[in-house]
């Protein structure tokens, strides 16, 4: 571990820096950049910096489940809070989809034509939130990044947004900021109860994992406050109304990263925090979370088939592949989650490429409604080639990405929800239905409106953009492999934490019960939570 | 059983990198997809060939290409296993399959996209050997889903009429919906035996009578898989609509290869159905019943692609009649032999089509015998084969089905097997009947149409001469040596004796009367079909319109669901939450402007009010103290 | 002169030299023409003051008086002296350009005033004594009623003046009354005596209405509800560069004043108090803003979200204590919202006063389209707003609150924490709106002429802005500096 | 001799008194006087604790808020001037432009 070299934090704060440099060196000033192109090379630079330095920590990581890369400064060390970073399987993999999306999104940049430099600018803070957020290991510094992902994408939808951005910009912020503050309550009663049990305060995700106790009580309640700012952003039904809106105003490069990576930060922090924490809260909303995934996972695919805005039917599709997120999550074996967290990099590739392209058409033709095309394929194959493979890669089509993480999520999880599960599938029935009858209705049929007979096929610059997207979709479809191998150790981990800490909690209450009143303890003996998720796992143990 | 290392991979490989190849040089030169599209199905099949002649009815051969995915217990290795089954699929798809791809050659010279097509045929190969090659249930899968998206591809070839493309998507929903069937099935398997290897399940399964209860239901999620792949009641609704796809395309996916793959599935799986009577009485039910509402529905169709799509329908349902009853082998006689006379018809159908400059109505036809001479007389021996008139290929393999229907001994079904072989006995009847109605309205009679039908190239005659050959022949050829080679990877039931030619000619009454039949109703009492039909008018409405099946399944499943997405959409999402969000904002806005009211800008007011509080605190701390 | 005399008189000499320095400007205003600028020696003498400040820092200790008994010069009067110094000096700084803009004609006078409310203010801070806190309360009140009316010419700036004097007195009264109840009780004006009094023995009811109408002079002076009707008004009526400064200055005395009065005198009580004080933190959040949330003015809807800070402040009154107590989170939060406070007004000041005779120069559409129009105040005031709201970037304002918060939480507050952070949550609503204004709304007229800012004006606001990001994210120093200097508590 | 209770009750009635004043009357001049009141309301509450706890601070402190109150009642009259000039009236009810 090279941690000498502070490759995370460099990894965090490249796009910062660069960000910043954007506003500092003259030659970007508009009026000598005129059309930005300066900028954009300076700005797809960084990004792809960023995305080398990621690299690096890919190299430098070693394939097993501790945290690596960590680097730790006190920060604000009266509190505990400590500038506290380092990346498992889980966030590394997360944070690569992130340094991948970028370059792709500021490729993409070319269809901002006003204000090029802020929109770069907030690209960039974006990045460095979106990657603090994902390293971060100190619940402070956590909600720091966390809530620094909303003002720069505040702003990207709000300057470069469509006509109703000013409803959705609002609708998307106040949902997130009404599930994060309550989060911030959550986060300042666990460090509360910390103090109050070792006289000390601290931040540190491992001080609170190792040296909190809970009741059963407080865990549901301080859960259920992470699990509103989580599923909010996640999203799951019924939290994800600012979703479609949001998506809908985006521009094409707001789009891509929000379903790309912001929407992965629910179940990461899911995975990170909320269930750590609170093993036993966790436990009791399991079935709740269960049942919200597959009503999303169904309801999101519904609702999506009668969309007639094409950005709208994306979002839509997100909800319910996000629902199959949970769904794996929440069943807490290692072929599920790992299929989760898998399933989270497919959604952010295919879901982000299919935002693209409907950038591509919205570039052309300023519309998104799907009646307005029709029959493009013969106009635009090499696009409608894309849209195909994107396509195909969204409704999991074996050979491409998509398949091998729901695939994994659904084997996974019918173990330990068959009903559920079985009543997910209809997502994968209905995934095909609105996806095919949107390519069906905007790449087939007569090339009937005019103004369609101009289109052109997509340019070489955006053949760029689309293929590292193709090639990963392929890739991670057909030798997942190497990735899988990352996540798993870190998903055991993750899940023998949530044992660990779940039993600990257990004993120390009964412990503490058993000190207080004996005879209380017998009449509560049945009724205790608390052994739901050890009992389950070991059910078929054998085959996780 | 011996398990040998094997180049397996080649294989799906040639017809892969055709696929590829194909597009990007057909871009250029059209000419030049066709021939390396057949060129690598041709080669896949002589690589087939090759690996068949070294190997015995024992062989395994096995290709692990590599390790896939795996997390935790569940490990999947690309692997891909070649048995006799296998062989015999493989064998059949790649043969069968460079015929078409020649005969494509040919066909599709003219059209733009030539390129396209080849490549999605070839593409479609790669996955169908997948499918047949696939050593798990996965890669079985890969091809599975494979070849449905190549089958969505190819329906909507030509996708500038969108009613063709609603048909390649049709197809594709309605296979997803077996899929996901099949998928619970992967599901149950893998989460009792923690393996999805067909060799390792069978080690766990095969004959293991603890596991009846399980194998009902995993064997019925397969089925459902199956029905969906292999067009059975009730996710048959997709093929006849698949008959938009360009002709050779139904031919090789919709007649000879793809829709079988859900009987090849069964026979894969065998050692899971052979624990699940249960589920097999209802696949005989269901095969029994499409069978015979295919056959029936055939009878009417005026479309010629319509009739043989049908047919398909219905011949499938005898083959999984056939495996229903145990004997696998002879559905997959069936399978094989049906490949030669279905593509044999459905290439027929296409150089008539072809012929008479893309018409596809019978009522359009006629007397084209004298037009295409050949293409009639393969046409013909074809129809000979599928009413299973002996020595046509189809008679061995239908009276192998009643055979095993006969002697079914499965205790759900037993009782009623005199009933099912009689109803079977008449499909058989009605398929030898349409047929030759089919026969008779196209090649028969004056001709009605006013294009000037002609002869197909060498490439198209010479391919159905081929698979006519095959459908004279194969039947006889097979007949002893297909259950002597599968014996050590399915159930073969004891061969029934063999009979003299008399006995087989006799045994053929039944195709012989549906012939007589048809010829009769359809050249020299051609006013007979038409006053039957006014005699039956609802049954023969019903048989005309399909039995509504469409419009029933619109009208219980795909409106009301589209309904129901809007309904929620509305009121749920925009009415309910969108509601429940704007209205506490708009809660929140209005206690504002509340609240607003106190602040009326008046002095005396603020002096009240701040003395009203400074009272009530001062009562507050006089209470409390 | 004794030494105790020398040295009392050089602790407090922040008061005395501004103190000076007004009676000088005023001498000098009344006898020489224009051709000097009033504003710049006024921010000399505040600097002056705050360099005495400096340079006295070694004299204050925790609990030492001067003037027997009469002031404390102990670390929190010391860091009162440099707020509210700070505050006013940055005040005069930002508004100095646009004080003819607004309508100001007295600019001597004007800044006389200013300098003896702040030297009120610095009395009223450190006073160890009930008469003197009074005597500096009214100082500083009286400069300041004269201040807001300081725009003669317009009716809105009278009114404010009117509705604040009225009003002020009202609640002076109170104090006064709430005074004379406690030197009844224990023969003593004294905070430390009182104090000692009252931990005595078991509290009687008199010390509580005693209390109580203490209570509802300092309310009246943070502008915490139900005391807060003025504060909309006279925030909004009252020429903009006054508003800054009643804004900072005067919201910070009062807090200081009402730390020493909840916490040294009234320490022994906390157990009676704390449900008032919870009520009105309650309602100080909750009504500051929805209040806020329905405001056009952009002035009115600053002075209602200073109601909702009180609250947030208010909170960390119930939970005494320097280790992760409110004493360092108050503090910050003065802080942090000083520089806010400052640098949102002053964008305000800065857009407006070009128009200070419009009564709806402050309404929202005159910032319609500012980002581009003016993209210098446009990224300052979105700064400005987020860490009101307490988002990141914004993170001076984001601290403060989490400050706050989690001094209420350690003190088992756990239902006034999760009101407050969904406030904070609604408050993001009106702060957004005003981002929506300047960068996601397309003006429909010619932007509003802002004019050049002046280089005073610019650099303080580039120093709230740096300020902002320095204090959010390196607080570490600072607090715990302030940690230090709330340990009186 | 009077006991102190009949002091303190006069100076709380006075104060009272006042308080009603403000919150009632119109006239501003009247308001500002029952502001007067109140204080000097004050003064007698001070007079009379300074006379029972038997030091002087009570009756120093009275000095004190005569001096305030002749200061606020100078600068206070020089506001009611001015709004008496932009509105010519003295009623506080005109001077609510500043308002919700």
């Amino acid at each position: 571990m090279h941690s000498s070299w502070n490759l995370l934090s460099w990894l965090i704060f490249t796009p910062l820096i660069g960000a910043v440099l954007l506003y500092l060196i003259p030659l970007f000033h508009p009026s000598v950049d005129r059309h930005g192109s300066k900028a954009r090379w300076f700005s797809l630079a960084v990004a792809v910096l960023t995305f080398a330095i990621s690299v690096c920590a890919l190299a430098s990581f070693e394939v097993n489940g501790s945290m690596q890369l960590v680097e730790r400064a006190a920060w604000i060390p009266s509190f505990g809070i400590s500038y506290a970073v380092g990346v498992d399987g889980i966030s590394l993999a997360l944070i690569l989809l992130t340094t991948v999306l970028m370059p792709v999104v500021l490729l993409a940049s070319y269809s901002v034509h006003s204000k090029v430099r802020a929109y770069l600018f907030h690209m960039l803070l974006l990045e460095t939130a979106m990657l603090g957020t994902l390293a971060a290991l100190d619940v402070f510094l956590f909600y720091v990044f966390w809530e620094l992902m909303l003002a720069p994408m505040y702003f990207i939808i709000g300057i470069w947004g469509g006509t109703r951005r000013i409803y959705a910009t609002l609708k998307f912020v106040l949902y997130t900021v009404f599930g994060s503050v309550l989060m911030l309550a959550a986060i300042l009663y666990v460090v509360w109860a910390y103090a109050q049990q070792t006289g000390e305060m601290s931040f540190l995700l491992s001080d609170l994992l190792a040296r909190t106790e809970l009741s059963f009580k407080e865990e549901v309640w301080l859960f259920a406050a992470f699990a509103l700012a989580f599923g909010i952003k996640v999203p799951i039904f019924p939290f994800h109304t600012w979703l479609p809106d949001a998506h809908v105003e985006a521009p094409t490069g707001g789009s891509v990263i929000l379903a790309g990576v912001l929407l992965k930060m629910g179940i990461y922090g899911f995975i990170r925090f909320g269930f750590p924490l609170f093993p036993r809260g966790a436990e009791l909303f399991i079935p709740v979370l269960c049942g919200l995934a597959v009503i999303g996972i169904v309801y999101g695919a519904l609702v999506a088939w009668v969309q007639t805005d094409i950005k709208k039917l994306v979002a839509y599709s997100s909800v319910s592949h996000l629902g199959y997120c949970v769904l794996g999550l929440v069943a807490l074996n290692t072929v599920a989650t790992t299929g989760s967290v898998y399933q989270l990099l497919n959604h952010g590739i295919s879901t982000g490429a299919l935002f693209l392209l409907v950038g591509v058409l919205y570039d052309r033709r300023h519309t998104r409604d799907v009646a307005e095309y029709g029959g493009l394929a013969a106009k635009v194959p090499v696009f409608a080639f894309l849209f195909l493979v994107f396509t195909l890669s969204s409704i999991a089509l074996p050979l491409t990405n998509g398949f091998i993480g729901e695939f994994l999520i659904l084997t996974g999880s019918y173990v330990t929800f068959p009903f559920y599960t079985t009543v997910a599938l209809l997502g994968v029935i209905l995934g095909a239905v609105y996806m095919l009858t949107l390519y069906m209705k905007t790449m087939f049929g007569q090339l009937d409106q005019a103004k369609n007979g101009s289109l052109t096929d997509v340019s070489a610059r955006e053949v760029a953009t689309f293929l590292p997207l193709l090639i990963l979709v392929f890739w991670m479809g057909l030798y997942p492999q190497p990735i899988l191998r990352r996540l798993e150790p870190a998903v055991d981990t993750f899940l023998s934490d949530v044992k660990a800490r779940s039993q600990m909690l257990e004993e120390r209450e009964m412990g503490f019960m058993a000190q207080m009143r004996p005879q209380l303890i017998r009449a509560q003996e049945g009724a205790v939570p608390g052994h739901g998720i050890v009992q389950r796992t070991s059910l078929k143990e054998s085959n996780l | 059983m011996e398990r040998t290392n094997a180049a397996l991979a080649l294989i799906p490989l040639f017809p892969l990198v055709g696929s590829v190849a194909a597009f990007l040089v057909g871009r250029v030169h059209k000419r030049a997809a066709g021939i390396i599209a057949s060129l690598a199905s041709i080669l896949a099949f002589v690589w087939t060939a090759k690996l068949f002649a070294a190997m015995s009815a024992e062989t395994v051969l096995e290709d692990v290409v590599f390790s896939w995915f795996g997390v935790a217990s569940l490990q999947v290795d690309f692997t891909l296993r070649m048995d006799a089954l296998g062989a015999v699929m493989c064998l059949v798809v790649t043969g069968i399959g460079s015929l078409i791809h020649i005969y494509s050659t040919a066909y599709m010279a003219e059209d733009d996209s030539v390129h396209r097509f080849f490549s999605y045929l070839n593409l479609f190969m790669f996955s169908m050997l997948l499918l047949v090659l696939g050593g798990n249930l996965l890669v079985l899968f890969v091809g599975w889903e494979g070849v449905g998206l190549c089958s969505y591809l190819l329906i909507g070839f030509w996708f500038r009429t969108i009613d063709y493309a609603a048909a390649g998507r049709k197809a594709f929903v309605v296979n997803r919906i077996g899929d996901a069937g099949f998928l619970l099935g992967i599901f149950l398997l893998w989460m009792n035996f923690g393996t999805v290897d067909f060799l390792e399940l069978e080690a766990a399964i095969a004959g293991n009578m603890t596991l009846v209860g399980l194998c009902t239901v995993v064997a019925l999620c397969l089925f459902i898989g199956a029905t969906g792949k292999s067009a059975q009641i009730p996710l048959f609704v997709w093929l006849p609509d698949a008959m938009a796809g360009p002709t050779p395309v139904s031919a090789l996916i919709h007649a000879a290869t793809m829709v079988t793959a859900g009987i090849y599935m069964m026979a894969r799986m065998d050692f899971v159905f052979a624990l699940a009577p249960f589920t097999l009485a209802i696949v005989t039910i269901v095969a029994l019943l499409t069978a015979f509402v295919a056959a029936t529905t055939a009878l009417l169709q005026n479309d010629i692609k319509k009739v043989l799509a049908y047919s398909t329908v219905s011949q499938l349902g005898f083959m999984f009649l056939a495996a229903s009853a145990g004997a696998y082998w002879v559905a997959i006689f069936h399978v094989v032999t049906h490949a030669f006379f279905k593509a044999c018809l459905f290439l027929g159908a296409g150089s008539v089509i072809h012929g008479c400059h893309h018409e596809q109505d019978m009522r359009h036809m006629g007397g084209l015998s004298r037009y295409m001479p050949i293409t009639f007389a393969t046409y013909l021996v074809a129809t000979l084969a599928i009413a299973g008139i002996f020595p046509f290929a189809g008679y061995q393999s239908k009276h192998a089905i009643l055979g095993a229907l006969e002697h079914n001994v499965n205790p759900y079904i037993a009782p009623y097997n005199s009933w099912i072989v009689a109803l079977v006995t008449f499909t058989a009847f009605l398929t030898a009947f349409y047929m030759t109605r089919s026969l008779a309205m196209t090649f028969f009679g004056k001709y009605r149409g006013h294009a000037h039908p002609h002869e197909s190239p060498a490439a198209m005659s010479g391919v159905l001469v081929a698979l006519a050959v095959l459908s004279l022949f194969g039947g006889w050829f097979l007949e002893t040596r297909l259950p002597n080679f599968l014996e050590h990877v399915l159930a073969v039931a004891p061969g029934h004796a063999s009979e003299t030619i008399v006995e087989s000619l006799l045994h053929s009454w039944v195709g012989i009367a549906g012939v007589v039949l048809g010829l009769l109703f359809y050249t020299s009492l051609a006013g007979v079909p038409g006053l039957v039909f006014s005699l039956f008018k609802p049954i023969g409405v019903l048989f005309q319109r399909k039995w509504f099946v469409d419009e029933l399944y619109q009208a219980i499943l795909v409106r009301p669901l589209e309904g129901v997405s809007r309904g929620l959409w509305k009121a749920v999402d925009q009415g309910f939450i969108d509601g429940a969000v704007n209205g506490s904002g708009a809660v929140i806005d209005t206690s504002g402007q509340v609240l607003r009211l106190t602040q009326s800008g008046q002095v005396r007011h603020y002096a009240l009010w701040m003395f009203v509080a400074t009272i009530a605190i001062v009562v507050f701390f006089l209470v409390r103290s | 002169m004794s030494p105790q005399m020398l040295s009392d008189i050089a602790l407090t000499s922040p008061m005395w030299i501004v103190t000076l320095g007004a009676l000088l400007l005023l001498l000098g205003d009344a006898f020489t023409a224009s051709g000097w600028s009033r504003s710049f020696v006024s921010a000399v003498i505040l600097l002056l003051g705050i360099v005495a400040t400096l340079l006295t820092q070694s004299g204050y200790w925790e609990g030492s008086t001067a003037f027997s008994g009469t002031i404390f010069v102990d670390r929190v009067s010391w860091f009162f002296f440099l707020l509210i110094q700070g505050g006013a000096l940055l005040s005069v700084l930002v508004g100095m350009s646009r004080l003819s803009d607004e309508r100001v004609e007295a600019v001597g006078e004007y800044y006389v005033l200013l300098l003896l409310a702040t030297v009120g203010a610095c009395m009223f801070v450190a006073s160890a004594e009930l008469i003197t806190m009074f005597i500096g309360l009214e100082t500083m009140s009286l400069a300041l009623y004269c201040m807001c009316g300081a725009a003669s010419s317009l009716r809105r700036s009278t009114e404010s003046a009117l509705k604040y004097f009225l009003l002020g007195s009202f609640s002076s009264a109170f104090l006064l009354f709430g005074i004379s109840i406690l030197y009844g009780l224990s023969a003593s004006t004294f905070i430390p005596e009182i104090a000692e009094v009252l931990n005595r023995s078991t509290p009687v009811a008199l010390a509580y209405i005693g209390f109580g109408l203490l209570l509802v002079g300092l309310a009246f002076k943070i502008a915490a509800v139900p005391f807060h009707f003025w504060a909309p008004d006279v925030y909004e009526g009252a020429p903009t560069p006054v508003t800054v400064y009643m804004a900072c200055v005067v919201k910070a005395a009062a807090v200081g004043v009402c730390l020493r009065v909840l916490w040294t005198m009234f320490g022994g009580m906390l157990d009676g108090w704390s449900t008032a004080i919870w009520y009105i933190a309650f309602l100080s959040m909750t009504l500051g803003n929805l209040l806020a949330l329905c405001q056009r003015g952009l002035k009115r809807m600053l002075a209602y979200s200073s109601i909702a800070h009180a609250g947030y402040i208010t909170v960390a009154f119930l939970a005494p204590g320097a280790a992760y107590g409110g004493g360092p989170a108050i503090l910050y939060y003065l802080v942090a919202y000083s520089l806010m406070t400052i640098g949102s007004f002053g964008v305000v000041l800065a857009v407006t006063s070009k128009r200070a005779g419009d009564p709806r120069a402050d309404d929202i559409s005159t910032f319609h389209g500012l980002g581009y129009s003016n993209p210098f105040l446009g990224i300052l005031m979105a700064l400005f707003l987020l860490s009101l709201a307490g988002i990141p970037p914004g993170m001076a304002g984001l601290l403060g609150k989490i400050y706050v918060f989690n001094a209420a939480m350690q003190s088992d507050y756990l239902g006034l924490v999760v009101i407050g952070v969904l406030n904070s949550a609604v408050s993001v609503y009106y702060y957004l709106r005003v981002i929506v204004a300047m960068y996601f709304i397309e003006p429909k007229e010619a932007p509003v002429q802002v004019g050049p800012l002046g280089f005073s004006m610019a650099s303080i606001l580039v120093l709230c802005a740096l300020g902002i990001l320095a204090i959010g994210v390196f607080p570490a120093a600072l607090y715990d500096g302030l940690t230090q200097v709330a340990h009186a508590f | 001799m009077i006991p102190v209770s009949f002091y303190l009750t006069l100076a709380a009635l006075m104060f009272t008194i006042g308080v009603c004043g403000v919150a009632i009357r119109r006239n501003v001049i009247v308001v500002f006087m029952c502001i007067e009141l109140m204080l000097n309301a004050v003064n007698l509450s001070m007079v009379a604790f300074s006379r029972t706890v038997g030091n002087l601070d009570g009756q120093i402190g009275v000095f004190f808020v005569m001096v305030v109150a002749a200061a606020e009642a100078a600068i206070g009259l020089g506001i009611i001037i001015a709004l008496f000039r932009s509105t010519r009236s003295l009623e506080s009810s005109e001077a609510s432009e500043l308002r919700r």
